[in-house]
């Protein structure tokens, strides 16, 4: 739950500055290209300033620092167990070698410096993933996703999972504490017992709430029609030349590549 | 005065076998501010719930307009009574509050400008109009009761019907919507029906009473000539208004000379200081004579 | 020296996996493109023929859509239930996968979906997981998690096993698949162009073991259990409380009368 | 008289950076029934929570019998002081009346008639104890509510905490609960810390008030010395109790006679029949002369 409470939050997206205030197509052009630009690098360069530039970004923003970090553990974490993996299994000049267990294992330079590329891949991927969470919100991502005609029944129950998740943990988080507070996780055995009566009632709060709103909806004239109204208005042209400048700079980032 | 809405003998029987209405009789009048009291399961909401056809009587009828509901087509019946539920988390489905409120329109299959006035309006109403772009997580209890109000008032009702609006709120809160909904009522002309457990909002806000008791109707009228005794109210599990639990007081046990019993704090004044200024008057003349 | 280097690193590894496999699902940035195109064009049947179940249901079953929604909801906020474990690296907790249990409410098509679009927000939101690996997670969780997850539940439900054991073999089976998905996908990274097939695979098979161990000797072996005894208790809760629920969604055939009071 | 619980400088941020306590300072005594106000988000809910440790401050400490919180291991603390959420749904946890009351003593690992007589005892404290083998989701909402109290009274706490218990009961509820309560109060000298919005249950049941504001209390005392002006209590989005609001409009605007404010209706009736009577005396006295 620690995770949740943590992280899930959209309240920077929530605010209003220059970058929540950029066309979310336009940060959605930019981000995916930059994503693949990212995984066809072959050098640790492009990854790195695709990683600075984004933090910048995120700085100007005003994003606290620890919030980006925690965001970043776990990648990261993911990242250095990359980089033994790949160490331990791809090359052919063996760095360290020796037995653990009786199995054998030898890190290798070639392994090490794909280990460590990917490393950079992590960084810069993730850290663009971050500049367009923490600086758009989901129904923003709906409408983006709905003119890319994704189909409509995929964004409502995006929608609807993501306006009820923020409930969910509320309440479950209640539930845990009443739990707690009789002492259902004084040992092993009793947490998962408690678990388990959680993730019960877990199921049973959440059919009850999707009747309640079923009728809601209802007694507001829905028949199984649409569920999400507000839609994006046309681009601007001031998006435009959003548009055209993240092009170009993305076209100018991967030449740039050549010259290094 | 037309009547809106006249109930007829409906039965409610739930798949469990719960009865929860037992031939219950209700007339709204059009324009009225009409209070629903009742203990906890004495069939409120499942009473309100018939009101806009959400549930259907075993018997009985609900007739709007002159025109059993059955007759209606649903979208017909949405359009003209709007109904805010208890918890707002249950009526709040989209994701922001612009959205949410024009969930309802978009359902009228109204055009886009149409919808977003409409979505400005009912945001004005309800005084929540920079709230239009935020998050429905973000939103305090009191905030979100408020946007409830709004996507019904979108649809442009005839009727609003509220199930306990009031409860979880703090007193400034209470204030707000009870102002909202009698703006609505007085100003727009929107008849209003509330169902409540609090006795003490009644005579201060609205017209009439009706008092629900296992299942039926067992009372109805204006606030004056229900709340006259605490003994009966007291066997349907309610209580007198504060207030007039006072004045009954100092009417039966201390013999003070109150003729009508006063419900509010205004009524109560009155009558109070009239009361005073007589006696004072009584001696005044004694004293001159 | 360079044995106590290696040493360390590995440890640092085996260290470093639970909370790796906190997340379970690979980050964005590991894999090359042509791995990325080649599970996002795997997934897309599945997610194709779940895309339009959902469309169906919600026209022809009124109040599908909020139910879709909210119990994808519940799933997403179980998936993040802090279990304790006890694995090599001693004391730690992990998360439950989850999928298991949306298979078994909500069918094995529609839980890709909602595998898929928990996926999405999770690697928006929490930078578990990633846009670019959305295709290889979506493979291990939401396809191989939900369909092995959904086929051992209703096969202990064949053999005729208390509802306890059929959640608990859907749990396990559905844990124990999906990290065998993540480790397919971390293994195939080191499978290379330039060797033959079967000696690329040969290291790659190697991988997958390797990787696949690891997980299980660290705490997300003894999480498969007990992911396994809280769905099981989930499940017999909810017979024992509401058991209608579990006869509307098709879990169980027959319902029980309601628990006398 | 001894302070049970004693909270300094307690300061708390949710991980979304919400600064929800900044400082609050509260004494809470041995054996006393403790009113805390405050509007919707003023803290009320976050406080409560860090009474038993549900939630840790950024800083400041609580210190329970003279230790602070973090000395004690959890369990201890949770036996020390029980907590009643507002929704009765969210904290029944096992499928039957018994199952549940008996949940918390199990934990404590007691022998089977220990629990069971324990699980009988809280029953009876709060009338339910033919309802013991009735399945939870058959129970009524005031009915959950007990089972909630019920629940945690077989833990033997010292203290209890409730979080607007009273919210969404009938009238006739809302007695019961508060007359279990004061009960378990004044016969059993448990320390009961009361969340609420209704200010007229205060100066009828509790001792002592503590309101909050913005994530302090900026008050604390009895309700005659906190409820004494209407003017500073809107500020708070609070109001004086409907007693008191009458009083002061007679006072304040009729100029009538009257000193200290009453908050009951004991206490204006006994001001108000005063008054009268002396009038009356007076007037009498006048007629003899
Ligand atoms: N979905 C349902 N299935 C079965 N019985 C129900 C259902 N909903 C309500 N009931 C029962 O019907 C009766 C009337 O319930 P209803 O909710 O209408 O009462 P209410 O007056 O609104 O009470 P409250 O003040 O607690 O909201 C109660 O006995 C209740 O237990
Ligand atoms: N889990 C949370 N995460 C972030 N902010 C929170 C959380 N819970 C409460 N808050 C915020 O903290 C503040 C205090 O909340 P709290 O629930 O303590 O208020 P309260 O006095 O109990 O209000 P109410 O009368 O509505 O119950 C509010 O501004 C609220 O929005
Ligand atoms: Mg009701
Ligand atoms: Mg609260």
């Amino acid at each position: 739950m620690e995770i949740l409470k943590h992280i899930v939050m959209d309240h920077f997206a929530q605010r209003s500055n220059w970058l929540t205030n950029i066309e979310v197509r336009v940060k959605l052009f930019y981000i995916g290209i930059g994503l693949v630009l990212n995984i066809l690098s072959d050098d640790i360069m492009l990854p790195l300033l695709f990683f600075i530039t984004s933090l910048l970004l995120l700085i100007t923003i005003k994003v606290s620092f620890i919030t980006l970090g925690l965001r970043m553990m776990m990648p990261f974490l993911f990242g250095i167990f990359i980089l033994v993996i790949m160490g331990l299994h791809t090359g052919e000049t063996v760095v360290f070698s020796g037995t653990i267990f009786g199995y054998e294992l030898a890190l290798k330079r070639e392994g090490l410096q794909i280990g460590l590329l990917l490393f950079t891949k992590v960084a810069g991927g993730v850290m663009l993933m971050l500049l367009l969470s923490f600086t758009t919100a989901i129904t923003k991502i709906c409408m983006a996703a709905r003119w890319m005609k994704i189909p409509e029944t995929l964004i409502e129950v995006l929608s609807f999972l993501y306006r009820y998740l923020f409930l969910l943990i509320e309440k479950t988080e209640t539930m845990m504490s009443s739990q707690r507070s009789r002492l259902g996780y004084v040992t092993w055995f009793k947490t998962i017992k408690s678990f388990g009566s959680l993730g019960g009632m877990l199921i049973i709060r959440s059919i009850t709430r999707a009747e309640n709103a079923h009728i809601a909806m209802i007694s507001r004239g829905y028949d199984g029609g649409r569920v999400l109204t507000v839609q994006l208005t046309p681009l601007a042209r001031n998006d435009y030349a959003m548009l055209l400048s993240c092009g170009i700079l993305l076209v100018l980032l991967s030449c740039l590549r050549f010259f290094w | 005065m037309t009547i809106k809405i006249k109930v007829e003998g409906l039965i409610h029987k739930y798949p469990d076998g719960t009865r929860a209405l037992m031939g219950a009789n209700l007339d709204v009048r059009e324009g009225e501010f009409l209070a629903i009291l009742g203990a906890n399961g004495s069939g409120k909401t499942t009473l309100l719930k018939h009101l806009n056809g959400l549930l259907k009587p075993v018997s009985g009828s609900v007739i709007l307009d002159s025109k059993t509901l059955s007759a209606f087509k649903p979208s017909e019946v949405f359009r003209k009574v709007g109904m805010v539920f208890q918890d707002p988390n249950d009526q709040l489905i989209a994701p922001t509050v612009e959205e949410d409120v024009a969930f309802g329109p978009t359902n009228l299959n109204l055009g886009y400008d149409e919808i977003m006035s409409r979505v400005n309006n009912a945001l004005e109403l309800v005084k929540m109009k920079e709230f239009a772009k935020k998050a429905i997580h973000a939103l305090s209890y009191g905030q979100s009761k408020r946007i409830c109000i709004a996507g019904i008032l979108a649809m442009q009702p005839e009727v609003i019907i509220l199930d306990e609006p009031t409860s979880g709120l703090d007193p400034d809160g209470v204030k707000t919507i009870m102002k909202i909904l009698n703006d609505l009522n007085k100003k727009q002309g929107i008849t209003i029906i509330f169902a409540t457990n609090s006795v003490d909002l009644v005579p201060v806000h609205m017209d009439r009473v009706a008092i629900m008791d296992k299942g039926i109707v067992v009372q109805e009228g204006t606030p004056e000539r229900i709340f006259t005794d605490s003994k009966k109210l007291e066997g349907l599990k309610l209580e007198l208004p504060l207030i007039a639990q006072l004045m009954e007081v100092l009417r039966d046990k201390e013999k003070l000379p109150i003729n009508s019993l006063p419900l509010t704090i205004g009524q109560a004044k009155h009558e109070l200081s009239h009361l005073f200024n007589r006696e004072n008057n009584i001696q005044h003349a004694g004293s001159i004579e | 020296m360079k044995k106590i280097l290696l040493g360390i690193s590995v440890v640092c590894a085996l260290l470093l996996l639970p909370h790796v496999a906190h997340a379970m699902h690979i980050t964005e940035g590991i894999l090359p493109l042509k791995w990325s195109l080649i599970w996002f064009i795997l997934i897309i049947p599945f997610v194709v023929i779940g895309t339009l179940r959902l469309k169906k249901k919600k026209r022809n079953v009124p109040g599908f859509l909020p139910l879709v929604g909210l119990v994808g909801a519940a799933v997403f906020v179980f998936s993040c239930f802090p279990i304790p474990v006890v694995g090599l690296n001693g004391m730690a907790t992990a998360h439950p996968a989850g999928t298991g249990m949306s298979a078994i409410l909500l069918g094995p098509f529609v839980s890709v979906v909602i595998a898929g679009i928990a996926l999405f927000i999770q690697a928006l939101f929490l930078a578990h997981g990633g846009l670019t690996t959305l295709g290889v997670n979506i493979f291990s969780m939401g396809v191989l998690g939900s369909f092995s997850g959904y086929f051992a539940f209703r096969l202990a439900q064949r053999m005729g096993l208390k509802l306890f054991w059929c959640g608990f073999m859907a749990g396990v089976v559905s844990d124990l698949c999906t990290y065998l998905g993540t480790s397919i996908g971390l293994g195939l990274l080191v499978f290379k162009e330039g060797e033959t097939f079967s000696v690329a695979m040969m290291h790659s098979a190697k991988a997958i073991l390797e990787i696949f161990v690891v997980f299980m000797a660290t705490s997300q072996g003894p999480l498969c259990i007990a992911e396994g005894i809280v769905v099981g208790f989930a499940l017999s809760y909810v017979y024992k409380v509401r058991p209608g629920i579990l006869y509307n969604l098709r879990v169980i055939k027959e319902e029980r009368d309601a628990i006398p009071g």
